[in-house]
């Protein structure tokens, strides 16, 4: 009996354990080993003194805060036009009619195709030679590639971003979707019976219900846009990088003195990955209740 | 103050007919109730009087005017669902300002009519609860004011009380009943409870298979119905096979004299019907109208008693007092009462 | 510095004399002592059934499957080797490897070999990591001379047995004559009057890129006149003293680049971008790659190469062992194959990759000379003489470095 | 006019959908295509050779992303599952606390922790590892697998469960016959997301693997970097095939109303 309430009172904890056993080991671990380093500790050169040193180098270094801003508004306006494009997508796929098993198949499609194949065919596409501006060339609308909008290794980081609304829309539009398709058409006949139009029910009935699963899928997206490595590397300018590539590049410089900068880099971007969500979750707290 | 005329009224999905050829008035400041088993082309109708689901022919109107072009948000015709009742992303100010909002209404006119309109469901003072922290009753009563307080020309309620529990769906009745008399607002509500039609509207629309069946107040549907389908719906399969002959029908147990004045079948082959609660049970010596029928079955149901007879080979369903007693296998006559007899035509 | 050019040549010239008489013979003995074997019949008989970790560039699909299978087959036939090669994006990603396995105090780790020089090759060798030294030691050291101070440094860092040479490189410039026509700009003045003529169809790779940093060391050498400044220890003083004019000159070039400057390609970038008409010039260390790239299809047949008539950088590939490589004889095995007359032929083979030999083509056989010899040249690519006539030595990494952040700093950031 | 824009959104749908995959397939039979030819102007099945050979590395690399994904996938199901269904159905202390440890690895940049467990593992000798390699991607797949899974533990409930053990269902049987099929559908979209998180990992995989465990990403890589698009684009339908095989078995859960996408919602 008493062994019987003994494993009661541990089911909870033996359930959770293995999970948060490894992530602490792993995730907060790894977290730890980069903080200590950031911190100057770091006994594989010999270096044992805490100091701020390397938060400062970073913190008085415009390149970072160049790389930080180029990151910021990369996530920022991939989030945002995805989360727009997403939800008119998913508002027309919601509508019953012929085929849309077919159409709901296809926006999915890109879900699953890993980023670095997204971000080749985009190229292949976009790019000043690429088959846009090779179909541009044979309607005789450019004479020479350059006379095409630039997209590829430019500053605003079209490219970039076109990959991502292409690998995002999906992402926060089937969730959308599967929102729309739980809350059925009752609300929005209720409105339209009580006077609301097209737009009002869609502003004042159906944004506030879908809200809560938009704003935390961009908040994935937001993330991992922030912290993305390849796809900046591949399809944006050589200066300014963003933070990830920034971080990684001093990683793995051959002086391993850079080191204790390049995890200072990653703890203030942990830090601001952090803080962003915490902003976010109040303004989506306030967005909602209000 | 409007009156609703639905004209030919008919709506198909795919091969199935789900409404064909309704046509029915509605009065001003009546409600209706829209009767009848489920899939029977009630809530489709009721969709098709706000504008929602849009008729194949026939045509809507209010107050004379054709309804058919004007788009749901302008017909001015407000529907309550029996499930989904509240926005859940607003609190209950907001879900009843929601109409007026939408219309523009000013802020300070609108709290204002908000919590008039809350204090006649009595609910007053709850604006700032989130519906999730409401009671199903509660809730229902906000969704009516959501509905009442734009003042529609038509209130339309689909099974607005399908989902209270049984003391709370009378309150709701009388609250609807009373609301809807005082605002005088001509309502439709639909429902597949006769119990619930009968004491709620003042003309019921049953219909089956999309097929309005009968259409006329609540006493009718138990005194006069117009077919056995409509009798049984309202619980009245007694029937005994005859033909009349003016004011008698002649049935294989007897001659059974009939009201001529009331019962409206022509002369010959018949059906006799009567409902349960008018069959007199231990009728006097040489009482007219008395048969022989076998009791088949006893219940004891606390308030009556009720008794399952074998009349000349059908199964009569017969209310008795609470103390009545008999014995299953004992043969006991009843007496049908002329005035009570009703006519249905034969199959 | 400059006597003691002239003296390395001389001496070269007599090392030559000397080892050309013995180029016949194919000793298979050691020439000097190797860590951990004390004859090559040792070395060898290690490495039978033995694996060989290569890790190098993977950018080209070419090399890579030329390694594995015709060099892989002939290794694992000759020596029983298996050879794996393990594709990098970039060199300093394996360097960084061994510098964190060493300060782990890693010392079995899982590289073996490195395609690999300059800068990175300091790294290790400065910090002790390599294996070594062997490189003169093994037996077809005896083909590489050793006095010729592209060999005996690698960008000014002594070699000292720690690598071994398998490729030489020039630098040569590409050059879509569709755009350019059959006059290529051959000085830095001739090509800023061509670039404000042309604007748009110019740039070159990003610095710190490869190819980027040495198009920038041109500059430098244009700016002063000649490499000879730039040969000896880092000097703060003779940089700046050229600097300015180099930042100058190409902050001047930068409105009439490809995307007015805005941002440079990679390296790879660029080649595309050459093959597509968006730009007319690509640069490299390849003499042979517009050649091989016309046929891969990845180039239009218009592409031709040019020199600079001052002359173009050249430098050496080389491969290195490091400290904690699983299997350093297997590696010596490869490297000195490498340096065999069978491995260097294939790879001058213009149908093949079209390098450059490290060694002399008198110190081999007469019949790898008819070879050699018997090559056609596609008309894209220079003659080896015309290479040869203008070729400049590397300057010492820490010139490198501080030229390729002065570039960042004064043009890139700017 | 409102099926009209649906018709355009529709069809720029489906474009959109296709445009960067579809060409991939001609480059992948391309010997030269060069600006501005709307078609190769040689065909070749070289780049698909090459693909296919050994020295691509094509073959060896599908077999260990394959391999990673499967064992990074089953690892978080065993990990993931106890802990999400913890803390869909019990209230406990700290609960919130977990929660937020499960899910910050979400939010934080994974090159952050990677690059302070690469210190870690190198001493530990698990770089250049299967199993070090498999690590380092749990830290974003159980993340995702405990988002979603508790989402769908939550909307399941417990009531069927309860009702088959009243009728003499022990633990085992009740997992097998009754949890299971009820949380399948979310456990197949869950998993297949953490599969996809594993089979599209790029430079986590670099820095622990160390270029002796290689992955299709690490093949694919430079040649997109290298601008050889042949190349990259056989490799890259490779490399697609197996993902647009998974969401084939699983659209029609992503696509219907469920608690699984709902979960991600949940954050």
């Amino acid at each position: 009996m008493r062994f019987l309430t003994l494993m009661e009172k541990l089911r909870v904890p033996l359930m959770i354990f293995p999970a948060v056993a490894l992530i602490c080991v792993l995730f907060f671990g790894g977290l730890t080993v980069g903080l200590g380093q950031s911190l100057g500790y770091f006994p594989a050169i010999g270096s044992y003194n805490l100091t701020f040193q390397y938060y400062s180098d970073v913190l008085t270094d415009s390149t970072f805060f160049e790389s930080l801003w180029l990151t910021f508004r990369l996530a920022l306006l991939s989030t945002v036009s995805s989360s727009v494009l997403a939800i008119g997508i998913a508002m027309v796929l919601r509508q019953s009619f012929k085929g849309s098993r077919f159409f709901t198949f296809m926006f999915q499609l890109s879900i699953p195709i890993p980023h670095l194949v997204a971000a080749a065919g985009i190229v292949l596409l976009v790019s000043q030679s690429g088959l846009t501006a090779r179909i541009a060339y044979a309607l005789g609308l450019i004479n020479v590639p350059r006379d095409f909008p630039v997209m590829v290794f430019d500053r605003p980081g079209i490219a970039i971003q076109l990959t991502y609304l292409w690998k995002e829309v999906p992402f926060i539009g089937v969730v959308v979707l599967a929102v729309l398709q739980g809350v059925g058409p009752q609300y929005e006949e209720i409105a339209r019976t009580l006077g609301a139009n097209a737009w009002q029910r869609f502003r004042y009935v159906l944004l506030p219900l879908i809200m809560p699963g938009v704003l935390s899928t961009s908040i994935i997206v937001f993330a991992y846009v922030f912290s993305s490595y390849e796809i900046p590397l591949l399809l944006g300018v050589r200066y300014p990088t963003t933070l990830p590539v920034l971080a990684f590049k001093n990683y793995q410089d051959p002086d391993l003195s850079l080191r204790p900068q390049a995890m200072a880099m990653s703890i203030i971007l942990t830090v601001i990955a952090v803080l962003l969500l915490v902003i976010y979750k109040r303004l989506a707290k306030y967005a909602v209740n209000s | 103050m409007t009156t609703v005329v639905l004209r030919d009224l008919t709506r198909r999905f795919g091969n199935v007919t789900a409404v064909d050829r309704l046509n029915l008035e509605i009065a001003s400041g009546e409600l209706v109730a829209f009767l009848g088993p489920s899939g029977c082309g009630k809530t489709t109708t009721l969709r098709m009087i706000t504008g929602l689901l849009l008729p194949i022919s026939g045509d809507v109107l209010f107050d004379g005017k054709s309804m058919i072009t004007v788009p749901t948000e302008k017909r001015g015709a407000v529907m309550v669902f029996q499930k989904h009742l509240l926005f859940p992303t607003m609190n209950v100010g907001q879900n009843v300002g929601f109409g007026l909002r939408m219309q523009g209404v000013e802020k300070k006119e609108m709290n204002r009519r908000v919590s008039e309109i809350l204090e006649l469901v009595k609910l007053p003072g709850f604006e700032n609860r989130r519906a999730h922290e409401l009671s199903g009753g509660q809730q229902q009563r906000v969704a009516l004011a959501r509905a009442l307080v734009v003042r529609p020309k038509v209130l339309l309620l689909d099974e607005p009380l399908a989902n209270l529990d049984a003391n709370l769906r009378l309150e709701m009745r009388e609250l609807i009943r009373s609301i809807q008399r005082e605002m005088g607002i001509s309502s439709v509500f639909v429902t597949h409870d006769q119990e619930e039609a009968v004491m709620l509207a003042d003309r019921i629309a049953l219909m089956f298979d999309g097929v309005l069946q009968q259409y006329d107040v609540p006493q009718a549907f138990y005194q006069k119905p117009l077919s056995t389908r409509v009798a049984h719906f309202f619980r009245n399969d007694n029937a005994l096979a005859g033909t009349r002959r003016g004011d008698v029908v002649e049935t294989a147990l007897g001659t059974l004299r009939v009201d001529a004045a009331r019962v409206q079948q022509p002369d010959g082959q018949v059906l006799v019907t009567v409902r349960p609660e008018d069959v007199r049970l231990n009728p006097e010596a040489g009482s007219p109208n008395c048969i022989q029928a076998k009791v088949l079955l006893v219940v004891y149901m606390g308030t009556h008693t009720q008794l399952q007879l074998d009349v000349g080979g059908h199964t009569w369903l017969v209310h008795s007092d609470a103390d009545f007693q008999a014995r299953v296998g004992e043969t006991i006559p009843i007496e049908l009462p002329a005035s009570r007899l009703w006519l249905l035509p034969a199959n | 510095m400059f006597d003691m050019k002239r003296m390395t040549l001389i001496l070269v010239v007599l090392m030559m004399l000397v080892l050309s008489t013995t180029a016949a013979q194919d000793s298979d003995e050691l020439m000097g002592e190797v860590p951990g074997y004390a004859t090559w019949a040792d070395v060898l008989a290690a490495v039978k059934g033995t694996t060989v970790n290569w890790h190098m560039w993977g950018g080209s699909d070419k090399i890579n499957s030329d390694v594995d299978n015709d060099i892989g087959a002939r290794v694992q036939e000759l020596y029983g080797i298996t050879l794996n090669r393990v594709p990098l994006v970039d060199t300093a990603d394996v360097v960084n490897k061994i510098l964190d396995e060493s300060a782990a105090g890693v010392t079995t780790g899982s590289v073996d070999l490195i395609w690999i020089n300059g800068e990175n090759f300091r790294t290790l060798k400065d910090a002790s990591l390599l294996y070594g030294p062997w490189s003169e030691a093994i037996p077809n050291a005896k083909f590489v001379n050793w006095a010729d101070p592209s060999l005996a440094f690698d960008f000014g860092t002594p070699v000292e047995g720690y690598e071994s040479p398998w490729g030489h490189a020039q630098f040569v410039m590409e050059y879509n004559t569709a755009l350019v026509g059959d006059a290529p700009p051959k000085t830095f003045e001739d090509l800023t009057a061509w670039v404000e003529a042309n604007p748009g169809l110019f740039t070159y790779p990003a610095i710190p890129d490869f190819t980027g940093s040495v198009f920038l060391r041109h500059v430098f050498y244009w700016a002063a006149g000649g490499p000879e400044p730039f040969l000896g220890p880092f000097d703060q003083a003779v940089f700046d003293q050229y600097a300015p004019k180099v930042w100058e000159y190409l902050n001047a070039l930068e409105p009439n680049l490809w995307r007015a400057g805005e941002t440079y390609p990679e390296a790879s970038a660029l080649t595309d971008l050459l093959a597509n008409q968006e730009v007319a010039f690509n640069m490299g260390y390849g003499p042979g790659n517009a050649a091989s790239s016309i046929l891969e299809g990845k180039y239009p047949e218009t592409i031709r190469t040019f020199v600079f008539d001052t002359g173009t950088i050249s430098n050496n590939n080389f491969v290195t062992i490091p400290f904690n490589a699983p299997n350093p004889a297997g590696a010596m095995v490869i490297a000195n194959f490498m340096l065999g007359e069978e491995f260097q032929l294939k790879m001058s083979d213009p149908a093949l990759w079209g390098w450059l030999s490290p060694i002399s083509p008198t110190m081999y056989s007469s019949d790898f000379q008819a070879a050699v010899a018997a090559f056609e040249r596609h008309p894209a690519t220079l003659s080896t003489e015309e290479l040869a006539a203008g070729a400049l030595p590397e300057p010492p990494s820490a010139w490198v470095t501080a030229m390729e952040q002065g570039w960042v700093e004064n043009v890139l950031q700017k | 006019m409102q099926k009209i824009i649906r018709w355009i959104v529709l069809i720029s749908l489906v474009v959109v959908a296709l445009a960067p995959i579809l060409p991939q397939f001609v480059w992948s039979f391309s010997h030269r295509w060069l600006f501005p030819s709307l078609l190769p102007s040689e065909w070749s099945l070289e780049p698909w050779e090459y693909a296919f050979s050994t020295s691509s590395r094509v073959g060896e690399a599908f077999i260990s992303s394959m391999a990673i994904g499967i064992v990074v996938s089953l690892l978080s199901i065993i990990v993931g599952l106890p802990a999400s269904r913890a803390l869909a159905l019990y209230d406990f202390r700290g609960k919130s606390v977990i929660e937020w440890l499960l899910m910050v690895p979400i939010i934080v940049p994974g090159i952050v922790a990677t690059m302070g467990i690469h210190q870690v593992f190198i001493r530990l000798r698990l770089t250049d590892t299967f199993i070090g390699v498999c690590l380092v991607h749990l830290i974003p797949c159980i993340p995702y697998m405990v988002l979603v899974m508790s989402s769908v533990f939550a909307n399941y409930g417990t009531d069927l469960e309860d009702t088959a053990r009243t009728l003499g269902a022990g633990p085992v049987s009740v997992f097998r016959y009754v949890t299971l099929p009820g949380i399948l559908p979310g456990l197949l979209v869950s998993t297949m997301f953490t599969f996809l998180i594993s089979w599209g990992q790029y430079i986590t995989t670099v820095l622990i693997g160390g270029g002796s465990i290689i992955t299709l990403p690490m093949v694919l890589f430079p040649f997109i970097a290298g601008t050889n698009y042949s190349n990259a684009a056989s490799i890259s339908l490779i490399f697609v095939a197996p993902a647009i095989l998974v969401l084939i078995f699983t659209s029609r859960q992503l696509g219907r109303e469920s608690a699984v996408m709902g979960g991600f919602g949940k954050l």
